[in-house]
């Protein structure tokens, strides 16, 4: 059967669904379905047998985890690198910073889970960093994955959210302007893949790892505000 | 006095009295299975929501067209027809249900006194599952009489009890009845009951009043013949020097019976088919009553070989059932003096 | 077995949830299903259905639309707001206020059915007894109706218990405020954090049975005086 | 032949019965509420899992031990003592419930008889709440008829009905019993109806038999004193000349009756109080029916005023009923012949 | 309004499950709720207590659990693929399995209550009128506890739709496999493709109303057969 199954961090939620429909277009008999999810969650269902082809992460260690384990076919490989940002539905924020964050009129800011999503993992570091974890504990509310943080905020009920720059820059979130959050107050969220045992045998893996690499989908990774990786990689394909 | 004028509408089956009923002493309602006894209960109690009309008991109105005095305001005793034991209580409690819920200063009837009565002393221990199906009935009777109600509905409360439980209770009944002046409505299929309790007696059929009024009337009625006729005399006991047997002053005759407990004015059941006519009085006859009368008339029985002959003793009805041969064979003939003799009888 | 203090705060704030639901769905729900025991109004199949439309819709669409009303946009949220309290999204009264809803045919489905079960016998026998309306309710129905009582508290207590959905849409896993112990344990086991998975959940498992078990041998015996 | 060996153990009560009772006609079961009459039938019916022992019906085993053959095997009849109608079903449905369980080759009795004598017509039309106590048991009465049973369980079918609808069911549960044998176990608190309908009588006291035997025999021992004596004498019709009178024959002896609906042999019941005793043969009274009797003892009743005098007619058993101050009037003795005077019987 | 191939997909696979589940609990928990409602054994409080456990225990304990247990390293799911069989972790069976666990005390429960509640005596009169064992439970106790059995099957479907928590956890979402309508929508919510979640769940509103009145208004005019 030509299907392939992909897990996904949710912060590729829209980049990842634009490159597979370009994907299909060159691959017409193939099915690609797309799971997304906070990354520690996606890597947690794989080790408990999820039927997942290829598994993307926003952070490139829940990969190497995976692959320590046994549970990969590739060694895991970094794409990308993801970027934080502050957004909110309400606020004109363009010229905030992070110490802002303190304001009274943020009421309720949303990270995601620093648990399970590398996202939220960033923000509480960034926000360490700047020292205002302590004094904004109160007002932090945690959504599963990054993409239900940004829902949160795009939906009100949170004021303001750091999430990620690849949905702020998505058609739902775009009409409102973000802030880049400092790279430096955080480790890198380096966007990792590796196909899993399961996808081994799946030839549309490769196809699709090869597609990865080309212009076009690189092109789409470009346009959510991804960046290219520092260090190039090589793919070692063990089969 | 309860004035009714109810209009009860059902699918198949329209219930519409209209009349006044004594509060004094027991009024027996009695018809054919169906013909809406219950129902009138239920609506007198205030059970039946849709029940129409008017209600009066004494100088209190319990309902006016539609608006109807709570159940819980009119201060009735009620025993349903299925004895129904409250399941999450105690026998004990449930006897007691009621009475705890009656102001201190309406309680007239005590629990040592109806236990004692209704003999509910050895009950008050067991569970429910354990009661047999008079036990219930009996405790039921005893929750309704601790309300101390200013009525007393009673629907078949003796259905599910053998003869000597019965032979206990109504008496009691009777005297509660006399002693209290709670005035009660008794739906009975026994006229035997009837007879022993009832002052009035309301006859109903199809949802519609037929006949009602004191029982001694009514019970010469056609209407009532389908229970075997029968008549009611009152007298009151006279002075004996025979202590087994009691002595009754019927008029200017007297009567012998063997009962002894009885004191003052009580009354006497006879069956028509337990009175026989002779034209002289009876010598060498284990029958020990015959009382002079006078014949009045004869009305059909049930069997076209029997009449009913209507007499008069001492200006009290009485009815007697003979063969048509007899009543040949002896000539008998209104205005004729007679002796009639009185088999069995039942005291009340 | 060790517990942090994250886990005992959402212990704690679970217990105080559950408690306070089903305190307030038995206030709600007894009225509403006596009235719908009794009633013979054509009203009755709309007014059941609404009450029972939690149960067949999945948390995520009621989740999806509390968020939406609760919130500071939304009619609710925003009425509050201009009240001068602050919206429901991400707050333990917002949780509460799903809560009650989400279990809201738990409480109500069996007292209904045990209101009818009990029939108005009772009730009339009672009232022929000098009982009014509310000592008919204390002395007559709710210990008639203790199983349905009964069951209603259980399932609503553990229906709030087991909610998931909805205060992961609408609560924003806050500790202390709406990290309820199910979110927690989501996250430890996402978090692949197994240990104290375990640990929270073996605790709840018997915690539950032994709670259960008072319940249902509260139960028979009660059944026992009944039967 | 029904052997019975039941030990049903319960909390405050044990049932303990060791007899064997009769397969023929009906057998009547009394005895004072609670004593565990509704048990027995149960534990026969194999309602009672508790129940130990053994239970032979004819050349089935229904009891060995604490092996039970199921209820449904037992090809019983069962109306429970408050009549239960399954509430999913109509009337009709409910009527034909067992019907339809039977196999064709073992039924019977069909519908349209049932439904012809028990006057069910009226009733399957209507929807079950609005049927009255009484109808419901007329209606649970039919359903157990339509299975067609080896034996019928009857557990106070009479409870709820009035006079009228009993009269009318009385009469044909004596002609299913003698037209299709089906034995029958009735338990009823009215005497009345028992010596119409039973040959046979069990009289239980708190979970023990005291005594059984034919109805006849049993009459005149003291222990059913409790329901009022009287006896039961078996005749048969003679040709008359008077179409409204019924002649019987009682050995030499003939009596005449206003009924005309009997042919063949009836019985008689006469209760001792409507039996009087006189010396000679009364002329002049309206009583019809005399015969010559022998005196063969005195027993006591229940009032110390009264004694019950033994009789024998034509060999049969007659109790009659008169005060002590007759008896030393007409110094009544055994062996004496002396002339009763029965005012009133039932003939069934 | 639209509806994408995956919301279509979705909504067959939602059906598929709850209609399989609902026969299924239906089929397990008749005879165990029959046992449960007549036993007098002392096992029936633990028994009582383990079936009622799933309602007491957040969806992500249970979720956790099944994994642990269907997965390819648990009992179960290791034995399976011993025998030649896959694991049912992120399998329609799977979370087949797993929503029979999850609602097995919704169906339990009313039919307990309602065979109590029709007491011995009805199977009584139909045996004593002939009914063998299976007659009397189709003749009798099904049509009269037809109550119970349509809150069994509502409810079980019911929570069966309303299943998230656990079908999040073992299910993956895989679309045609585990994504049912509880998980697309949140992924609608997440993906922010609100027209999308709006449909869905306006949709499942309605759909839930109208099945919901439906099941109303049956269980009313069959009341007043009844009553
Ligand atoms: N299910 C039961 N469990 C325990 N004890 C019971 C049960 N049913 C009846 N009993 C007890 O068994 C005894 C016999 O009851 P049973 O119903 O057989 O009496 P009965 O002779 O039929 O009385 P009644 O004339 O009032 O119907 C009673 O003392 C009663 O307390
Ligand atoms: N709840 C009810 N709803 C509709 N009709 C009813 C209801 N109860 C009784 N009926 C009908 O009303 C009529 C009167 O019933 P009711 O119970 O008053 O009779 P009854 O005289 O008490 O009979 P019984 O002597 O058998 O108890 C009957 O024809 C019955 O069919
Ligand atoms: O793995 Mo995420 O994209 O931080 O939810
Ligand atoms: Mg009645
Ligand atoms: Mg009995």
């Amino acid at each position: 059967e030509d299907k392939l199954t992909i897990a996904a961090a949710s912060d590729l939620r829209f980049a990842l669904t634009d490159i597979v429909a370009q994907f299909k277009q060159q691959h017409t008999a193939a099915t690609v379905e797309l799971v997304f999810g906070a990354s520690g969650k996606l890597s947690s269902q794989i080790q408990h047998g999820a039927p997942f082809d290829i598994y993307f992460s926003a952070d490139i260690r829940y990969a190497n985890t995976l692959a320590d384990a046994g549970f990969t076919a590739t060694v895991p490989a970094v794409h990308a690198l993801g970027r934080l940002v502050l957004w909110s539905n309400t606020a004109g924020i363009s010229a905030l910073t992070l110490s802002d964050l303190t304001q009274k009129r943020f009421k309720r800011i949303a990270i995601a889970q620093p648990e399970h999503a590398p996202y939220g993992l960033r923000a509480k570091q960034a926000l360490i960093k700047a020292g205002l974890w302590q004094q904004l504990q109160a007002k932090i509310v945690y959504g599963e994955n990054i993409a239900q943080t940004a829902q949160m905020v795009k939906s009100g009920a949170a004021d303001i959210g750091i999430i990620a720059l690849s949905l702020a820059l998505s058609p739902a979130l775009h009409d409102k302007p973000y802030t880049l959050i400092d790279e430096t107050l955080h480790s890198p969220l380096e966007q990792g893949y590796v196909v899993t045992l399961h996808g081994a045998a799946n030839p549309l893996s490769k196809q699709f790892i090869a597609y990865l690499q080309s212009t076009n989908a690189r092109n789409i990774m470009l346009r959510y505000g991804f960046t290219e990786p520092q260090r190039n990689h090589e793919e070692r394909y063990v089969p | 006095m309860i004035t009714l004028q109810l209009q009860l509408v059902r699918q198949h089956f329209d219930l519409n009295i209209n009349t006044t009923l004594p509060t004094t002493g027991i009024t027996a309602i009695v018809g054919r299975s169906g013909c809406g006894k219950t129902s009138l209960l239920r609506a007198i109690a205030g059970l039946e929501p849709n029940c129409q009309g008017l209600i009066q008991f004494n100088n209190q109105s319990w309902l006016t067209g539609t608006v109807a005095l709570p159940v819980e305001k009119r201060r009735i005793g009620m025993v349903f027809q299925q004895a129904f034991l409250l399941p999450h209580l105690s026998t004990e409690q449930n006897l007691l249900y009621g009475f705890n819920r009656t102001r201190k200063q309406q309680r007239t009837l005590t629990p040592e006194l109806i236990i004692a009565m209704l003999d509910l002393k050895p009950l008050l221990g067991l569970k429910q599952h354990q009661l047999s199906g008079g036990q219930r009935q009996r405790l039921a009777l005893g929750r309704a009489l601790l309300t101390s109600p200013q009525l007393l509905l009673l629907d078949e409360p003796f259905a599910g009890l053998d003869q000597q439980s019965k032979a206990e209770i109504l008496p009691f009944l009777h005297r509660i009845s006399q002693q209290t002046k709670i005035p009660m409505l008794l739906v009975s299929h026994q006229l035997d009951d009837i007879v022993q309790l009832a002052d009035h007696i309301v006859l109903l059929q199809q949802g519609q009043l037929v006949t009602q009024g004191p029982l001694q009337q009514q019970l010469s009625l056609q209407a009532f013949s389908a229970f075997g006729a029968m008549s009611v005399l009152h007298c009151h006991t006279a002075t004996s020097n025979d202590d087994t047997l009691l002595t009754l002053q019927l008029g200017k005759q007297q009567l012998m019976l063997p009962y002894q407990y009885f004191n003052g004015a009580c009354r006497l059941r006879v069956q028509a088919k337990d009175v026989a006519i002779s034209l002289e009085p009876l010598v060498n006859s284990s029958v020990n009553n015959q009382l002079q009368a006078t014949v009045c008339g004869f009305t059909s029985a049930s069997h076209p070989a029997e009449s009913i002959v209507q007499l008069q003793v001492e200006g009290q009805p009485l009815q007697a059932l003979v063969t048509n041969r007899s009543t040949e064979r002896l000539r008998l003939k209104a205005d004729m003096t007679v002796y009639v003799q009185i088999k069995a009888v039942a005291i009340y | 077995m060790y517990l942090s203090p994250a886990d005992y705060q959402a212990i704690w704030l679970t217990l105080k949830l559950c408690s306070l639901t089903t305190v307030l769905l038995l206030i709600v729900a007894t009225p509403l299903a006596w009235w719908l025991a009794r009633t013979s109004s054509k009203s009755r199949i709309v007014i059941q259905a609404i009450v029972a439309l939690p149960l067949v819709l999945p948390p995520t669409v009621l989740g999806f639309y509390l968020l939406l009303l609760l919130g500071p946009n939304g009619a609710i949220g925003s009425t509050l707001e201009l009240m001068g309290f602050s919206h429901l999204a991400f707050s333990f009264s917002g949780i509460v206020v799903a809560s009650v809803c989400y279990s809201l045919p738990f409480a109500v489905q069996p007292l209904m059915q045990s209101f009818q079960d009990m029939g108005p016998l009772p009730n009339e026998l009672a009232a022929s007894l000098g009982a009014g309306s509310l000592d008919r309710f204390f002395s007559i129905t709710l210990p008639l109706c203790r199983g349905g009582f009964i069951v209603a508290a259980t399932l609503s207590f553990a229906h709030t218990l087991g909610e998931f959905g909805v205060i992961l849409m609408l609560g924003g896993s806050i500790p202390g405020e709406t990290r309820v112990l199910s979110i927690l344990i989501y996250d430890h086991t996402e978090a692949m954090n197994y240990a104290a998975a375990h640990t929270l959940s073996i605790g709840m498992l018997v915690a539950a049975f032994v709670v259960l078990s008072i319940v249902y041998s509260a139960q028979r015996r009660f059944a026992q005086v009944v039967a």
